[in-house]
């Protein structure tokens, strides 16, 4: 049963990739990667990450692809012309990537033959609870600064996007 | 506040207040810098009060700490060798102010500045005992003359500065992690311990080890010699240079090369010497005979005499390796006599420059009729610097040639040679320049005059050395010998320390060696 | 049909998807889009940290990619304020325009 | 104490006087000032030599150590022998009797004060070469007085002739000095000292040396310094060419004193030499190959100053025989009879050119016995001696020698014999040119002043007296103990026949018929040529050894060498990183896609080295 999600939501998951990577316009490439993100959620559901699924769908999904997407229409960006992009480059592209990703793979396969079986539910250590303990003891100062990161990022965005520069 | 470091401190007090000093009347400055160095001179005269009492010892020692985290030392002293080095800069130094009287007419403060700068630098090279204040000095002397070069030279001055600049760069930073692996080693950068500690046996190197250490003081000390193949530096930093550079260059900055050998080559390195002995005595050889060939060839006077410093170095190099107690005072004795009389032999080519603005020498012919006075000191200038006796440098020369004979007399034989190109060379060269008809072209920008008050004045302390130094070597001699007598004893006692590092044939050959017959 | 599946496929996957991020992120032209691959390849990162965490049995690899979650939100805020200026000023998207850095 | 060092240090004063402000003196103070100088000389020299009396033994007079440098001390100590006192005579008296003809020759040349103020300076350095008493010392004169012949040799600085003679001749000396230079350090090295005493105090009791030993190297390395100074075979080149200096200067320097410096260090070492067979051959080959082969020279040559020169060569050429003879007694007596004639010859011919305003060539002489008889008159004196005819100074003195060559190695005798009346037929030669036959030049010849035939008159009477009044080998013999040998009369006769021959010889083919030398020398052809043209020695030295040198250094280690592999070296790695510093700079395009392929790349790269490390930890 887990084999099955698993399979299923890794294609959806490579299908979306490929199709960010290939469609001209912005809106469908940002759709896409919606799509990647749902997948792998379910894939980090998968792996007993409840809290992190969740995160995922709503920080990640939710949060920043609705920020791209706002982006993309408030900049109503057309689809990309094609220059002409180099004839190697579009005959080569898809196969040196193929050939790129088969050697990442066999390289993994190499350095970690044997790993476990991945059951659902043989680690529940990802809920809430424990990431939240875990959170405010261990690393809390990594939290506190990254509070400080958005802040700034928070200042940033709001600096950098007014008007008259 | 002893005489060491008045005598020390003085010429660089000369450099912050000539920069100082209003910028428009030249002649201000040059009085000023013309005195300063003229008292620094007489005081440094007191230096050699002690020595003729007793002949040796180190004296005007002071010993202060200077910086704490790497134990560094304000460690300042003097001993028979270094005596005469900085007796010979702070004359030296007046005469090329006197020299560039005229000859200076552009940025005229900074020129003098920078003489007093590099005067400065060399007084501190051969006084300082810390390796690290050693390296201090050394690059500190290192910049007026690359300015000295750079700023007041000929047409090719940038070029001859740059190459001069990074020739000794590149041998003085081997230098410099040398002394940092010494100082991690031994803990201390201070001379005197770090012998006494090589000497006892206390820090003991591997032979690998001390080879590699003496290679690099080697190559950044035989850069500034320059010992042969090292040397194409020097033609073109001497072509370009003006005068008072020239001078203060083969005078008193080559010494410092040769100086750095016998202090600290020999001393600190005895085993790595000896094993290294044989190619450096080639080197120095082939050095000897073909500075000459080539200085027989030059159209340009002054590559001329470079190539003849290159000639005469290469007897001092000679003398230092032969490791006998005549040859190191030859060398010594030998790095005096040439300082005075190339530094001459460049002010009179400096003369004639400042005549006709042409070094070459086809440019010149029968100057002794209407210069007889300048051709007259020209004349002993060029006797005293290809040996003649009862002139300074054939003492020199004969010490020389007489330690490396109780060495290996194929050596000598070799060496001898370079005595019958340098009368050759320097013959033709007078021949050319100074007898026959007189030649045009010499008076066609204004008749050619004859030595004046002021350039005479500059002229005769040197040819009154060259007699003296010649004549009755007692004044000078005795301290140079017994500071090399120390060196001597100990560049010997290290060698048998190496006995047991290297095979038993070897030993005895060694041993043999050493002791000499 | 195997009942479950190996760890590694997990990090094959997430390199695979980082392989597309990296694709998109070289070959795309306009500069959203590799923004948004970018934030695959981090997407990618933060599958393997799971993964691994869910091997090692702690807790650790979700804080690390919550906090990995967090920086590219604030990459995100600010890397399209950039963008909407450069469109301001530029009225263009493509990569190629944006090169005044040029030697 | 004799004070010995007033000897040397009066000409020293009459040089430094001249030298700094004789310019600005009239001629006659100069001359004063220099006359002076070597007549106290000479008047101390007398007095010296009468207050120690008989001599037996060396007196040594030690001043200050000049330099000490570990166990080598060389002090400033002058010496007096029997040896010593005859070269003070004829140093001092001769050079006084030059200094004074010089008066009236260089009476209306330029550089007056110059001139005497070289001459005093050479008088110095010839003095400490002789009082010297150990070999540096010696040495210090042998390079100064090399020093003052180049000075004077170029005295003429306008001509540029005698400017090359005078390089010639100090660098061809500085080659002489070399050998010697080396004989010293391997004196130092085996004995440990410079002083005459120690060295021959340690050299006597060594055995004589049968095959090449230390002691022949050293004596054969002396004997090349020797070869330099004495203008011997292989370095005897810039003797003739020294003819471009002032007369005086010729008689004084290349005739009288400095160039019997050689076999004056030869016997003063004959302690080295007489204990190294192979470099008593060396020595004596050596003089009869020069006399021989200087005396043909001189046959052919026409220039009265030439022949003179090449006389001079010859006649060294027979002191050096007497060395290699072993006997050094003879040497040094030939060497004072030969300054006395020699001396009277170069300044008789002085005293011809100076009647002829400048004439030199024989061909453009003659008829002048009428014309200036006291010349004349002085002149065949020295003629006489030179030739060997008995009564006059020079039969004595070669004659000792041809006995001492016949004792030791026949061949020598004959060789020399045969020279003896080579050397009559060209003396001779030269004075039938010169002085009978019609008068060819175009001058009109007046006779000299007495400043200048005084001493002319002088050296007259001691070439004619010198050689039984003066018996040094006697006066030597506590030195050189006199060869026992018979005295084999036949020997004398047939050297005064040979000696009687060439003058009759001479006068048949220049008096009686000239036309005859001319037949002879067409004759000859080739020979004649190739004698004439100095068997091309000069142009054989300068292809064989200068040219190479001078050319070879200029294209081989000059322009090669250090412009081209060295310069190259450094200026090459200056290009090199500056080209690498080029390439460099094109990664900063400014293009992101650019930037972001190449980190793309540098992944690929770093994860197939992790692919092979992983691969091979495998």
């Amino acid at each position: 049963m887990d084999a099955i999600l698993f399979l299923l939501f890794a294609a959806i998951a490579v299908a979306c990739g490929i199709n960010l990577v290939v469609q001209t316009h912005p809106i469908s490439s940002a759709l896409s990667l919606i799509g990647v993100m749902a997948s792998l959620a379910v894939l980090y559901l998968l792996l007993g990450a409840e809290f992190m699924a969740a995160a995922q769908m709503i920080v990640y999904a939710g949060a920043i692809m609705v920020l791209f997407v706002f982006t993309i229409m408030l900049l109503n960006a057309g689809a990309e012309q094609r220059k002409g992009k180099s004839i190697i480059a579009k005959v080569l592209g898809v196969p040196a990537l193929i050939a790129f990703l088969g050697l990442v793979s066999f390289l993994i396969q190499s350095l970690l033959p044997r790993s476990e079986e991945v059951k659902f539910g043989a680690f529940t250590g990802g809920t809430a609870q424990a990431i939240g303990k875990k959170l405010f003891t261990e690393y809390l100062l990594p939290f506190e600064v990254t509070s400080v990161l958005i802040l700034v990022a928070i200042l940033g965005a709001v600096v950098l996007a007014r008007k008259e520069i | 506040m002893n005489l060491l470091n008045l005598v020390l401190a003085l010429p660089l007090a000369g450099f912050l207040v000539t920069l100082v000093l209003p910028k428009n009347n030249a002649n201000v400055i040059r009085l000023f810098a013309l005195i300063l160095s003229l008292a620094v001179f007489v005081l440094s005269l007191g230096l050699a009060a002690p020595f003729h009492e007793t002949g040796n010892g180190n004296w005007f020692v002071t010993d202060v700490p200077w910086i704490q985290s790497p134990e560094i030392r304000y460690h300042v002293g003097l001993d028979g060798l270094s005596l005469w080095l900085v007796l010979l800069s702070t004359l030296l130094t007046p005469v090329s102010i006197l020299v560039s009287w005229k000859y200076i007419d552009r940025r005229v403060k900074e020129f003098y500045a920078f003489l007093l700068l590099l005067e400065f630098g060399l007084i501190g090279v051969f006084v300082a005992w810390d390796l690290f204040l050693f390296y201090v000095f050394w690059e500190v002397s290192l910049v007026p003359m690359y300015f000295l070069i750079g700023v007041w030279g000929h047409e090719r001055r940038i070029y001859a500065a740059v190459k001069f600049f990074l020739y000794t760069m590149a041998g003085s930073v081997l230098m410099l992690a040398a002394i940092i692996f010494l100082y991690n080693k031994a803990g201390t950068f201070d001379y005197v311990n770090l012998v006494d500690l090589l000497q006892r046996g206390r820090l003991v190197l591997t032979s690998q080890e001390q080879l590699l250490l003496f290679l690099a003081f080697f190559v950044a000390f035989a850069i500034k010699v320059p010992l042969f193949p090292l040397h194409t530096w020097l033609p073109d930093a001497h072509v370009e240079a003006p005068t008072a550079g020239s001078i203060m260059l083969a005078a008193v900055m080559l010494k410092m090369g040769c100086y750095g050998l016998v202090r600290f080559c020999l001393p600190m390195f005895p085993q790595a010497a000896h094993r290294c002995q044989s190619w450096i005595v080639i080197l120095a050889i082939i050095g000897i005979i073909y500075g000459a060939l080539v200085a027989m060839v030059q159209p340009n006077m002054k590559k001329l005499v470079a190539y003849s410093s290159v000639s005469h170095l290469g007897f001092v190099v000679l003398g230092v390796f032969s490791f006998t107690q005549n040859g190191l005072d030859g060398a010594v004795y030998q790095m005096l006599n040439h300082g005075i009389s190339t530094g001459a032999l460049f002010m009179l080519v400096g003369y004639l420059y400042e005549r006709t603005h042409s070094l070459e020498i086809k440019d010149y012919g029968g100057v002794s009729t209407p210069a007889p006075l300048l051709a007259t000191v020209f004349l002993i200038t060029m006797l005293a610097s290809i040996g003649l006796p009862t002139l300074n440098n054939f003492v020199g020369e004969y010490l020389v040639l007489q330690g490396s004979a109780a060495v290996n007399f194929n050596w000598t034989i070799a060496a001898a040679v370079g005595v019958i190109l340098s009368a050759c060379y320097m013959l033709w060269l007078y021949q050319r320049v100074f007898v026959g008809e007189t030649n045009k072209s010499l008076s066609h920008h204004h008749p050619f005059l004859d030595m004046n008050g002021r350039e005479l004045a500059a002229a005769l302390p040197l040819v009154v050395l060259m007699v003296w130094m010649g004549v009755y070597t007692k004044t000078f001699l005795p301290m140079v010998s017994a500071a090399n007598q120390r060196i001597i004893e100990q560049s010997k006692t290290g060698v048998e320390t190496l006995v047991e590092t290297q095979g038993g044939k070897r030993i005895a050959e060694l041993r043999e060696l050493v002791h000499g017959r | 049909m195997p009942t479950s599946v190996p760890l590694n496929w997990y990090l094959i996957l997430s390199a695979i998807l980082f392989g597309l991020g990296i694709a998109g992120f070289v070959f795309r032209r306009n500069i959203i889009t590799v923004f948004m691959s970018i934030e695959l390849m981090l997407n990618a990162v933060n599958l393997s940290f799971i993964s691994f965490s869910y091997q090692l049995r702690h807790v650790d690899g979700h804080i690390f990619s919550f906090f990995v979650m967090v920086v590219a939100a604030a990459e995100a805020a600010v890397g399209l304020a950039i963008i909407l200026t450069v469109f301001k000023n530029r009225a263009t998207l493509a990569i190629d325009d944006v090169s005044s850095m040029k030697n | 104490m004799q004070h010995l060092w007033l000897i040397p240090l009066l000409p020293l004063a009459g040089f430094l006087i001249n030298g700094l402000i004789g310019k600005r003196l009239p001629n006659f103070p100069v001359s004063v000032i220099a006359v002076a100088s070597v007549a106290l000389s000479f008047g101390w020299v007398l007095k010296t030599l009468s207050a120690l009396g008989p001599l037996e033994t060396a007196h040594v007079e030690h001043y200050y150590t000049w330099f000490q440098s570990g166990t080598l001390n060389v002090g400033v100590d002058l010496a007096v022998d029997r040896l010593t006192a005859v070269m003070l005579l004829v140093v001092t008296g001769v050079g006084l009797l030059i200094h004074i003809y010089a008066i009236g020759y260089m009476a209306h040349e330029g550089g007056y004060y110059r001139f005497f103020s070289y001459m005093n300076l050479f008088m110095f350095f010839m003095l400490t070469l002789v009082l010297g008493a150990n070999f540096l010392l010696m040495f210090v004169g042998w390079e100064g007085v090399g020093l003052c012949s180049y000075l004077l040799i170029g005295f003429y600085t306008l001509k540029k002739s005698a400017g090359d003679a005078a390089k010639k001749a100090f660098i061809v000396n500085r080659i002489g000095d070399f050998g010697f230079s080396l004989a010293m350090f391997l004196v130092v090295v085996n004995f440990g000292s410079l002083d005459f005493q120690k060295v021959f105090d340690a050299v006597r009791p060594m055995p004589v040396e049968q095959s090449a030993g230390l002691l022949t190297a050293i004596a054969l390395l002396f004997f090349v310094g020797a070869t330099g100074k004495s203008a011997q075979v292989p370095l005897y080149v810039w003797l003739p060419d020294a003819m471009e200096g002032p007369t005086p200067v010729s008689a004084l320097i290349h005739a009288a004193t400095m160039v019997t410096a050689g076999v004056y260090m030869t016997a003063r070492a004959s302690v080295i030499f007489e204990r190294s067979p192979m470099a008593m051959d060396v020595v004596a080959v050596v003089g009869v190959v020069t006399a021989a082969m200087a005396a043909t020279i001189g046959i052919t040559q026409f220039d009265i100053k030439k022949v003179f020169a090449y006389s001079t060569v010859s006649q060294l050429g027979y002191m050096f025989i007497a060395c290699g003879a072993g006997a050094f007694s003879a040497g040094i007596y030939h060497l004072v009879t030969h300054a006395f004639f020699k001396a009277l010859l170069f300044l008789g011919a002085g005293s011809v050119i100076h009647a002829l305003g400048g004439e030199q060539d024989l061909r453009h002489m003659g008829g002048l016995m009428k014309k200036i008889p006291i010349t004349f008159g002085v002149l065949a004196c020295a003629w006489l001696a030179i030739s060997g005819v008995p009564g006059f100074s020079g039969f004595y003195s070669k004659d000792e020698i041809l006995m001492a060559a016949h004792h030791s190695s026949p061949w020598i005798y004959w060789v020399g014999v045969v020279t003896a009346g080579m050397t009559a037929f060209y003396v001779s030669r030269a004075m039938f040119l010169c002085f009978f036959g019609s008068y060819r030049g175009h001058h009109h010849p007046h006779e000299s002043p007495f400043v200048m035939w005084g001493p002319l008159g002088v050296l007259a009477v001691l070439s004619v007296i010198g050689g039984w009044c003066f018996n040094v080998p006697h006066y030597l013999a506590p030195m050189f103990p006199l060869a026992e040998g018979a005295h084999d009369e036949t020997l004398v006769y047939i050297s005064v026949a040979f000696g009687l021959g060439g003058i009759a010889l001479a006068f048949l083919m220049y008096v009686v018929s000239p036309g005859i030398p001319d037949v002879i020398a067409n004759a000859l052809g080739p020979i004649y040529r190739l004698v004439y043209h100095k068997y091309l020695v000069d142009e054989l030295y300068g292809a064989v050894i200068v040219s190479p040198l001078v050319n070879g250094s200029r294209a081989l280690l000059w322009r090669f060498m250090d412009a081209g592999l060295i310069d190259g070296i450094v200026n090459g790695t200056a290009t090199m990183s500056r080209t690498v510093g080029g390439v460099l700079r094109l990664f900063q395009s400014g293009s992101i896609r650019s930037y972001a392929a190449w980190v793309t790349v540098g992944c690929v790269v770093l994860l197939m080295v992790l692919g092979v490390m992983a691969g091979g930890v495998q």
